[in-house]
């Protein structure tokens, strides 16, 4: 098999071999159940870097779905003693209006997506303080579980989060793949000007990509919500970068068009090796990030397809 | 010659059913352990691993920390890194996913000390550490329904610091220092943070005694210097003369408001928390007029203290009253007067703490309001 | 020969709105600094006090400009940094690690040399620079070498940045106390501190190397056709990989003056640079598609954004609030200055 | 002077060059012809330094050397004069003009604006061109940049003392016939002092200028014919490997439209200063040409019609509805179909499939509640793939990875099968070998027949007088002149010049 036919198949490759390193390094890793947990815990930040795909998959970015799922947390848990199960409703609401109105900006008022995003994500944060009284909530634990209890059980052995990352990933993946609108997310992202003369709502589609970009944002925050049993304006920070990441270590670049939420999932497992691997292996504390962005840089030489960066790498 | 061909076949399928079974076996015990119900009487451990998972390192705060469960790590006779770090950035999600890591990697072997980042997060870690047979000890956040004693042994201890009669302290010294009137702006934490509402409550609870003093204003600084540094300049436009006192919700706070006043060539009374030794060093020269001393250093070693002696099965959490699961830390009022003594005592050189005397120097049992 | 000479230029037609449009961002900056006197006179005038407008005004005064100054100060250098970048169409996100590792080494080699810049410590200074050039350095050679896209390159190494500032403090603060040092926020000459005059100086340096430099112009050339620069013979991996290295010295620039401004080092000095420094290129009109903009839009962005938050707490804006100000502000500021017509789509 | 030695280089996959001699003598003016993917890019780049040879020598002057950049191969005097725009538009002429040189106008590390204005000056009437070079180069127009390209390349005369050798890339597509004059006087002015290559599809005018002519196909030299001895018809045969119809107009197959019904009607249409008062009616079967110069205004009304331009004045008439909202997707909708210019940006989506850009413009078509038909889309892409010959392994070919005539040929199919009978060509044929335009000829022929409307922008004068029914012409957006092309009544080329210019 020649290399150029091997090249596809990076992100992958990358994850068994990292996986193989750390196990090797310390067999513990091997613990299905183990990593069953290890998988079902990293589910809140693949679905927010599942959504974050699309919105890359255009040749955007969404800086916005931090601070997006940190107003759901507050949403869902002030909300959940009145509505119940509703609250996924609104959360879900709020995740797509949030995203249309990102992408409305960026469309039609020609600011880059990287502004927009970041901006209507500011917006999202005032109305989580607002709404929270800028104070930590937490859920009612009979009414969470009353509304929200299937999140978490296990059937079979396999946890319902990680049955739920799947099935989102099917959706994602379906949508993606098999789809008008998956279709012309692929024109958008490859050839803009060329979607635009084939009679595309070009606009239209890369509104919809945000705003599913904010739905799974909001689906990812309502999960964390929920499994944390509460809310606060602050509650989901730190997923933002690891997201992106997730979705670049993939083989999703950001030139758009390229990758898919597919490679999403496999970026996202490949953080979680690296990050279960400063444990596993015992990294020292004070080196653990400079471990993790050279291991990043590592990761990325390997996984992107530069044969499918047209044109310049800038 | 075909009986042998049977033999090999044969030989083949059994030994595949053993691997198959042995599999199962260590999967399906596994499997028990993590998502069974929590075990009645809970095992205990020779030697468990023993974590503290807290913020970042940025922070001198929490380096003190980590500095007293190094030291109980030692105490033990064990090497300083022995001690297993987890570090969250602030993130919660970050905090679980490594916790619920190391527990698969130690199997549930772990005695684990821990600050959840968020309160909500405190559930599910002790939920986690509880299902896996781990000893956990939490330090400031967690929500209030959560209490140690509904999870046997396995959830030890919650220390806390109580904030708002200290904070309350450190304001009244203040106000005592601006001779009871003029105005006090209030640079406060990451506004939802626990710490950071206790804070501003105490000074709030000693503004009701002097009336002549009005709160100016009240921002959250989110712990940061260079944001406090922003938004001090940024009062000092709006209120100007104004203002005759700040009130800071910790040190690092404190010190981007310092640097803020310098610039303006103002001199503003300030007080501050925490107690970081450049802190004390700035009470003793008169820039700070006080800070609250935590003993972090010690909290960081009992709280790891406790979760391990869990662990081995050295004292049964469960047996032991309320007082005891949840408490308060100390809290020492560090003036001018006593800087430089209490700069001798505690930092120049570290107290050896009796790692077993859990409760000795803690605070009376957690209220709830 | 008059046929091709005399045909109008198509964009000659458009010069004035062109005009106006690159001129936006100062009007936006006016306005803003305009805007928030106003709401102080309808606090006032609401209370019932006496208010002169503008003349009265705490915001509107010269020892808020100087605040406003030195809060902006180092972001500007770090924005100014990655000025450069986004011109040649690429982007850096290193900037945090790099402004903290910058400042963690120049307080140790500072404190280390002699704790005054009357002694051998002023040599920290340089050092400080070259740690700056050489992470800079490496980023483009990730970034070019190995064909990483600088949005990835640039992130993953802000990582490592702010992992070996981690590992170099053990996560300790370093004060840096001496006197002369910190005359760059405690000396003031006709009501500013040095350390804007530093920036000004640094600012014109930038401004000169953008214009009036080899480097500086094939920014711009790679920015509006790496490809047919390339072509041109011009070696495109040089240009950006100086263009990093230049880059990474601006952040220690920026680092300096941060550690000026609070006398503190520490592996939190960067934190906050990343957001604030891109938002106010964008701002200031330079485009993230390369090509258009410089520094004096990057400065101007640079003060529209620490206007407004300076604004806001003067003004008394509930704090809950002021992030979601602060966000649409920024896209008001960005839709006004962005010249629809010369863009044909935005992503 | 200048010489390649069988030279040899590979893709994957692709020979590309087979053992290529190729010679350059001083003083001379060499013409380059190949269909397309006959190896001629290729070639070019091993001159100018882009790609290294896999085998051979190239020799300067009897002596080997080896280029490793263009860059190297500048400093040997070997110049490019590109075929897409290669001025980078935010830059100032001159700095266009020195772009990479700059050194020589550096004191102590500053740019000297002035001295390196006087010297872009020097270089700017080289070209006879009379323009400010502190000019931003976007403000030029096409021929104006095509000229400062030229004065670029020229460059090269002051810095190398040796002999020059300038590879001009189709350097005639965005000229008009007076331009294309111009350039060639100058070009023949400059011999005195560098040797050319010229590269070009528009085989006129390589017989006009060259002095030799290399014939190119499957990556070889097929036949090098002096100016003297080339016969039109010969080249194109050894280019082609067939016999290609000289009848150039092809009259005999023109059919007459519907003149009844109308498709299209423009009253009064104005946009901007793009165009302005335009009138026309487009009827079925008709082959309707806007001939002009470079910005005449032809392709803003084909983007007009398409809806990607909305009209300041005047009233829009498609199928008898008037038109309002001006968007693509309307123009989808009423059947108009668009093949751009920019075949490679606006036409194909690179990176996505055969079939999946044969339905891009009509997925609903291939759906159903938003989920596609996929099966559906392949079986069409096949039957159009058989239809129009497109040269592709399978349906999951890459676009990106065809030739430009099969692109072409993808993009005509998206628009055929997905039924739009007004077809709006803007430069269908643009850099097409002549085996592929033959084919786009007979697919527009095939369309009118079948009832389409089509409005063209043509390649050439010549193609434009062959295939329309009616010819407007168009001179810096107003209307000029309208011409019935019916067979047997066919303008000249004369009558079309003398109205454009």
């Amino acid at each position: 098999m020649s290399f150029e036919r091997i090249k596809p198949h990076f992100p992958w490759i990358t994850l068994v071999v990292l996986i193989l390193i750390v196990g090797i390094a310390n067999p513990s890793f091997f613990d299905p159940a183990g990593l069953l947990t290890l998988v079902s815990d990293v589910v809140p930040l693949f679905i927010m870097a599942l959504g974050m795909t699309f919105a890359i998959y255009i040749g955007g970015i969404d800086l916005s779905v931090q601070q997006l799922a940190n107003l759901v947390t507050v949403i869902a848990t002030v909300y959940l003693a009145e509505f119940g199960i509703a609250v996924a409703v609104i959360a879900i609401v709020a995740g797509f209006a949030i995203g249309v109105i990102s992408g409305f900006v960026t469309t039609r008022l020609y600011v880059p997506s990287f502004v927009s995003t970041l901006a209507m994500g500011f917006v999202a944060l005032s109305a989580a303080k607002f709404l929270s009284g800028q104070r930590a909530l937490y859920m009612d634990a009979e009414l969470r579980d009353a509304s929200f209890g299937w999140m978490f059980g296990n059937t079979a052995g396999i946890p319902h989060e990680l049955a739920i990352a799947v099935v989102l990933l099917v959706v994602a993946w379906f949508l993606q793949t098999r789809t008008t609108f998956g279709r012309a997310l692929k024109a958008v992202g490859s050839g803009e000007l060329a979607a635009i003369a084939s009679g595309l709502n070009v606009d239209r589609v890369k509104i919809l990509a945000f705003a599913i970009s904010g739905v799974f944002a909001a689906i990812a925050g309502l999960l964390f919500s929920v499994k944390l049993s509460g809310g606060d304006a602050n509650l989901a920070n730190g997923f933002l970068l690891l997201a992106i990441v997730a979705v670049l270590v993939g083989g999703t670049p950001l030139t758009g068009g390229v990758g898919g939420v597919v490679n999403t999932a496999i970026g996202t497992l490949i953080v979680m090796v690296i990050r279960s691997a400063m444990v596993y292996l015992e990294i020292d504390a004070t080196q653990q990030q400079m471990v993790f962005g050279i291991v990043l840089i590592a990761a990325i030489a390997l996984t992107i397809d530069r044969s499918k960066l047209r044109g310049v790498v800038k | 010659m075909s009986f042998i061909k049977k033999f090999i076949e044969q030989e083949k399928i059994s030994r595949r059913n053993l691997l198959l079974a042995s599999a199962y076996g260590i999967s399906g015990a596994a499997a028990m352990r993590m998502f069974g119900p929590s075990p009645v009487q809970a095992a205990t451990y020779a030697d468990p691993t023993i974590a503290w998972s807290y913020r970042n390192r940025t922070n001198p705060y929490w380096n003190e920390i980590v500095s007293g469960g190094e030291a109980f790590v030692e105490s033990l006779g064990k090497p300083k890194d022995s001690l297993t770090h987890l570090i969250n950035e602030g993130s919660s999600e970050k905090s679980l996913a490594d916790v619920k890591a190391l527990l698969a990697k130690t199997n549930g072997e772990l005695a684990l000390a821990i600050d959840t980042n968020d309160a909500p997060n405190c559930r599910p870690v002790v939920e986690a550490c509880a299902g896996a047979g781990a000893y956990v000890s939490t330090l400031w956040n967690k929500t209030d329904d959560l209490h140690p004693w509904d999870f046997g042994d396995n959830y030890v201890s919650h220390m806390t610091w109580s904030d708002e009669k200290p904070a309350e302290q450190t304001a009244r010294i203040l106000l005592e220092a601006i001779g009871g009137k003029g105005g006090v702006v209030h640079l406060g934490g990451i506004a939802s943070n626990n710490p950071a509402i206790e804070r501003l409550q105490g000074l709030k609870n000693a503004l009701k005694d002097y009336p002549d003093v009005e709160l100016l204003d009240a921002q959250p600084a989110d712990w940061d210097t260079q944001k406090a540094n922003q938004i001090m300049s940024s009062f000092i436009t709006r209120y100007g003369d104004e203002i005759t006192g700040v009130h800071c919700a910790n040190d690092t706070i404190g010190y981007g408001v310092l640097e803020a006043l310098r610039a303006e060539g103002m001199s503003v009374p300030i007080v501050t928390y925490d107690g970081n030794p450049q802190a004390v060093e700035l009470v003793a020269k008169g820039d700070i007029l006080a800070t609250v001393f935590t003993n972090p250093h010690w909290g960081g070693g009992v709280t790891a203290a406790l979760a391990y002696h869990a662990a081995t099965g050295a004292f049964k959490p469960s047996e032991e009253p309320n007082e005891h699961r949840e408490f308060y830390g100390p809290t020492i009022m560090i003036t001018p007067e006593d800087a430089v003594e209490f700069k001798a005592a505690y930092l120049d050189n570290v107290p050896t703490y009796d790692w077993k005397d859990f409760w000795g120097p803690s605070n009376g049992q957690i209220l709830y309001k | 020969m008059t046929d091709i000479t005399a045909q109008s230029a198509p964009g000659a037609r458009f010069l004035t709105r062109e005009r106006i449009i690159k001129w936006t961002p100062l009007l936006v900056l006016v306005f803003l600094v305009l805007l928030f006197p106003f709401f102080e006179w309808l606090e006032d005038f609401g209370a019932g006090k006496e208010h002169m407008y503008l003349a009265d005004s705490r915001f509107f005064s010269i020892r808020n400009a100087a605040r406003i100054f030195i809060a902006a100060t180092p972001a500007l250098m770090v924005a100014i940094g990655v000025t450069f970048i986004i011109i040649m169409g690429s982007i850096d996100l290193s900037m945090e690690g790099t402004v903290s590792v910058c400042a963690v080494i120049f307080a140790f080699a500072f404190i280390g040399w002699g704790g005054t810049l009357a002694s051998w410590a002023w040599l920290a200074i340089p050092v400080a620079l070259l740690v700056g050039a050489a992470l800079g350095f490496i980023n483009g050679l990730v970034h070019v070498r190995l064909k990483i896209p600088s949005f990835m390159a640039s992130l993953a190494m802000g990582f490592v940045g702010t992992g070996l500032a981690l590992l170099l403090t053990g996560g300790d603060r370093i004060r840096v106390e001496d006197e002369l040092f910190r005359s760059l926020l405690t000396v003031r000459w006709f009501n500013f501190p040095i350390m804007v005059y530093v920036a000004a100086v640094m600012l014109l340096i930038a401004w000169f190397i953008q214009s009036r430099t080899t480097l500086g112009r094939n920014f711009y050339a790679v920015g509006g056709g790496e490809e047919l620069a390339h072509a041109s013979g011009l070696n495109v991996n040089r240009v950006r990989i100086m263009g990093f290295t230049l880059a990474g010295v601006f952040f220690a620039v920026g680092a300096l003056l941060a550690v000026g401004r609070i006398g503190i080092a520490e592996t939190a000095t960067g934190n906050n640079f990343m957001f604030v420094s891109i938002t106010s290129v964008v701002v200031g009109g330079t485009a993230l598609w390369g090509g258009i903009g410089g520094v004096w839009n990057t400065l101007v962005g640079v003060l529209i954004v620490n206007v407004i938050n300076n604004g806001m707490v003067v003004i008394g804006l509930p704090n809950f609030l002021q992030d979601g100000v602060l966000g649409i502000l920024v896209i008001l500021a960005v839709v006004l200055s962005t010249d629809r017509k010369s863009v044909s789509f935005v992503k | 002077m200048y010489e390649l030695r069988q030279v040899d280089k590979h893709f994957p996959g692709v020979h590309a060059l087979k053992a290529v001699d190729f010679k350059v003598n001083r003083h001379e003016i060499v013409g380059l012809v190949g269909e397309n993917g006959a190896g001629k890019s290729t070639l070019m780049k091993v001159i100018y330094g882009a790609y290294q040879p896999d085998g051979g020598d190239v020799l300067i002057d009897g002596t080997v050397v080896r280029f490793q950049n263009p860059r190297m191969a500048m400093d040997h005097g070997i110049g490019m004069v590109f075929q897409e725009q290669s001025l980078i538009l935010n830059l100032t002429v001159m700095e266009n003009i020195f772009l990479g040189y700059e050194q020589q106008f550096v004191k102590l590390g500053v740019i000297d604006w002035k001295a390196m204005s006087e010297a872009a000056r020097r270089q700017l009437a080289k070209v006879k061109l009379d323009i400010d070079p502190a000019m931003t180069t976007s403000d030029l127009s096409f021929a104006q940049r095509q000229l400062v390209e030229l004065a670029k390349v020229l460059t090269l005369e002051e810095r190398i003392d040796g002999d020059l050798v300038i590879l001009l890339d189709e350097p005639t597509s965005v000229l008009a016939q007076e331009e294309v004059e111009l350039l060639f006087s100058l070009v023949r002015d400059l011999t005195k002092r560098a040797s050319f290559i010229f590269v070009s599809h528009r085989m006129e005018e390589v017989l006009e200028l060259s002095d030799r002519i290399y014939v190119m196909k499957d990556g070889a030299v097929v036949d090098v014919v002096a100016h003297d001895g080339a016969d039109k018809d010969a080249i194109q045969h050894k280019m082609v490997g067939r016999d290609v119809d000289k009848e150039y107009y092809r009259e005999q197959k023109q059919k007459p439209y519907d003149e009844d019904k109308v498709l299209v009607r423009f009253d009064g249409v104005s946009s901007g200063n793009r165009y302005t008062d335009i009138s026309f009616a487009l009827h079925p079967g008709e082959v309707l040409c806007l001939v002009g110069t470079e910005g005449s205004g032809r392709e803003a009304i084909l983007r007009t019609i398409f809806g990607l331009e909305t009209p300041t004045k005047g009233q829009v008439t498609i199928k008898g509805e008037t038109i309002s909202r001006f968007t693509a997707q309307n123009g989808v909708k009423l059947g108009v179909g668009y093949t751009p210019r920019e075949r490679k940006i606006e036409g194909i989506v690179a990176g996505m499939n055969v079939y999946e850009n044969m339905t891009l413009s009509q997925m609903g078509n291939y759906a159903s509640a938003g989920v596609l038909k996929v099966n559906e889309e392949k079986s069409l892409a096949r039957t159009w793939i058989e239809r129009l010959g497109i040269k592709t392994p399978d349906v999951y070919k890459d676009c990106g990875g065809l030739s430009g005539g099969n692109q072409q040929k993808v993009v005509l199919a998206k628009w055929r099968s997905a039924g739009a009978d007004i077809m709006l060509l803007d430069h269908p044929t643009r850099g097409l070998d002549i085996g592929a335009k033959e084919d786009v000829y007979e697919m527009i022929r095939e369309m009118c027949a079948a009832g389409v409307g089509v409005v063209l922008v043509a390649d050439t004068l010549e193609e434009a007088i062959g295939l329309s029914h009616t010819i407007i012409v168009l001179k810096d957006g107003a209307f000029q002149k309208r011409f019935d092309g019916k067979p047997g009544s066919k303008p000249s080329l004369y009558d079309l010049v003398h109205h454009m210019i």
